[in-house]
């Protein structure tokens, strides 16, 4: 089982690399059109969050994984060294009521966690690891 | 993918945006500029968002839809939805948004909202 | 160049917000949902904006601060910027935006009005 | 006299390379970073507002050409093929008063106005050609 790493700086430009990465580290699988998506948009919101969150000191980087079994289960592990943040642990947004009424906030974790088949987050030493999982 | 965004004036003030393409973190920016000048230059207080060329949208493109209902609200006006792929629909249904956002299904029924709408402004 | 952005909490709702980087096109969406997260978890009403490390700004920069400081107005509340670079103020003087924005020279300048701000959102 | 030629797609993503474009093309020569900063600021400006204004309809392209005299003056050459826009005819903004209480625009034609040492337009058949040049 081939496992492709990278190291991006945490910011708005590696988007665009991470998502090319983690296409390439897909084949030879070629999942459906709407897996993609779901895997594009995970990886948006969770590279996104760390850009705005994880580091409120001077910036950082984000070292991503992946890897494909042969049972075509792709995991994608990304690694920041941040501030200590389980997604698994933060309450899902209010969802009732007028959306345009309130505050807009909490929809990315709350999309990853819909969409992501598997999901596992655990801190070690002074680094988050999250590990998102989906069945091509 | 990049994304492009057209507009159209049905009536004074009340607009067709068609986004088309990537509605993201890094494009979104396009559709709020194209938003502010429609508010700005054509003083829009309807805005129809005609998603029919939308594949793809973050939690940011949907910021960007909320926020401008928000600040349309505010202004007395509306925003409101058309052509939804199933994909994009999939995405407001998660987050819960599609009660507070109103979608249309057919031009028709668009047409008949938006002569109602008119008068409203025109009279209120 | 990249943007980030620190944050620093004085007081209460009294926060110092200090960019890192290029304040432009593709990185202001940083610093504004940075502004956006402090307005929603730390009810921010003053925000001063320490310029120090930023060495570029473009209108879409500009565009975040004058959005900031309309949008903390209407809620009673005041945005201030501080150590601009020459480059930096000149973007600003070239659209007049100086008159428009207090800038302090000094902390102590700065710290007076904060105590000054901070008694009237307490009284008023 | 070497002419540098590119051509992007009018979207955001074309800023950096159309950057990176044009401080080569400068080589050899070596601007002060006051003046590097001013030609990032006018590139900007002028992209940025193809991409946001040019195309109504579908997106369309610029094409970039920079020259450099042995006098030291680079000239940076856009064309786009979108509606007819002159920005030398664009009035300044409305520059009294209270920036925060008026909406707000007109701020990047006016800056590309007062930071370029030279701008031409002309209309060539169905396209704009804007040519802004600085003394480095
Ligand atoms: N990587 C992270 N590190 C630290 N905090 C985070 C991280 N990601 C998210 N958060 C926190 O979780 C909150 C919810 O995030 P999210 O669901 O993406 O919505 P939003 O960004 O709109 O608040 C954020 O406001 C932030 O406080
Ligand atoms: N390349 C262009 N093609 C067509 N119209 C343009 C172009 N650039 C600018 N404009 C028009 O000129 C106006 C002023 O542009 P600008 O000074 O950059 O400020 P802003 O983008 O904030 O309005 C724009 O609102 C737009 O109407």
């Amino acid at each position: 089982m081939a496992i492709h790493s990278l190291e991006l700086p945490a910011t708005l430009s590696s988007l665009t690399t991470l998502e090319n990465f983690v296409r390439q580290a897909m084949e030879p699988a070629v999942p459906s059109p709407d897996v993609f998506r779901d895997i594009r948009l995970v990886l948006e919101e969770l590279l996104v969050n760390i850009v705005f969150y994880a580091y409120p000191g001077e910036g950082g980087k984000v070292r991503v994984e992946c890897s494909l079994d042969p049972g075509g289960k792709l995991c994608i592990r990304l690694r920041d060294w941040g501030i200590p943040f389980n997604p698994l642990e933060y309450p899902p947004p209010r969802l009732e009521g007028d959306m345009a009424e309130r505050e807009i906030g909490g929809l990315g974790i709350h999309l990853v966690k819909q969409l992501a088949h598997e999901i596992r987050y655990f801190r070690q030493e002074d680094s988050n690891v999250l590990t998102v999982c989906f069945q091509l | 993918m990049p994304l492009t965004v057209t507009s159209m004036e049905k009536q004074p003030g009340v607009f067709v945006v068609s986004p088309y393409g990537s509605l993201d973190t890094n494009t979104h920016t396009v559709l709020e500029r194209k938003i502010d000048f429609l508010a700005r230059e054509g003083a829009a207080k309807v805005i129809t968002l005609d998603m029919g060329g939308v594949d793809y949208i973050s939690s940011m493109g949907v910021r960007v839809v909320l926020k401008t209902k928000k600040e349309l609200s505010r202004r007395g006006g509306a925003l409101v939805m058309m052509n939804l792929k199933p994909q994009i629909k999939r995405v407001f249904e998660i987050i819960n948004a599609l009660p507070t956002l109103q979608i249309f299904s057919s031009l028709q029924e668009l047409d008949d909202y938006l002569t109602e709408m008119q008068r409203q402004v025109v009279h209120g």
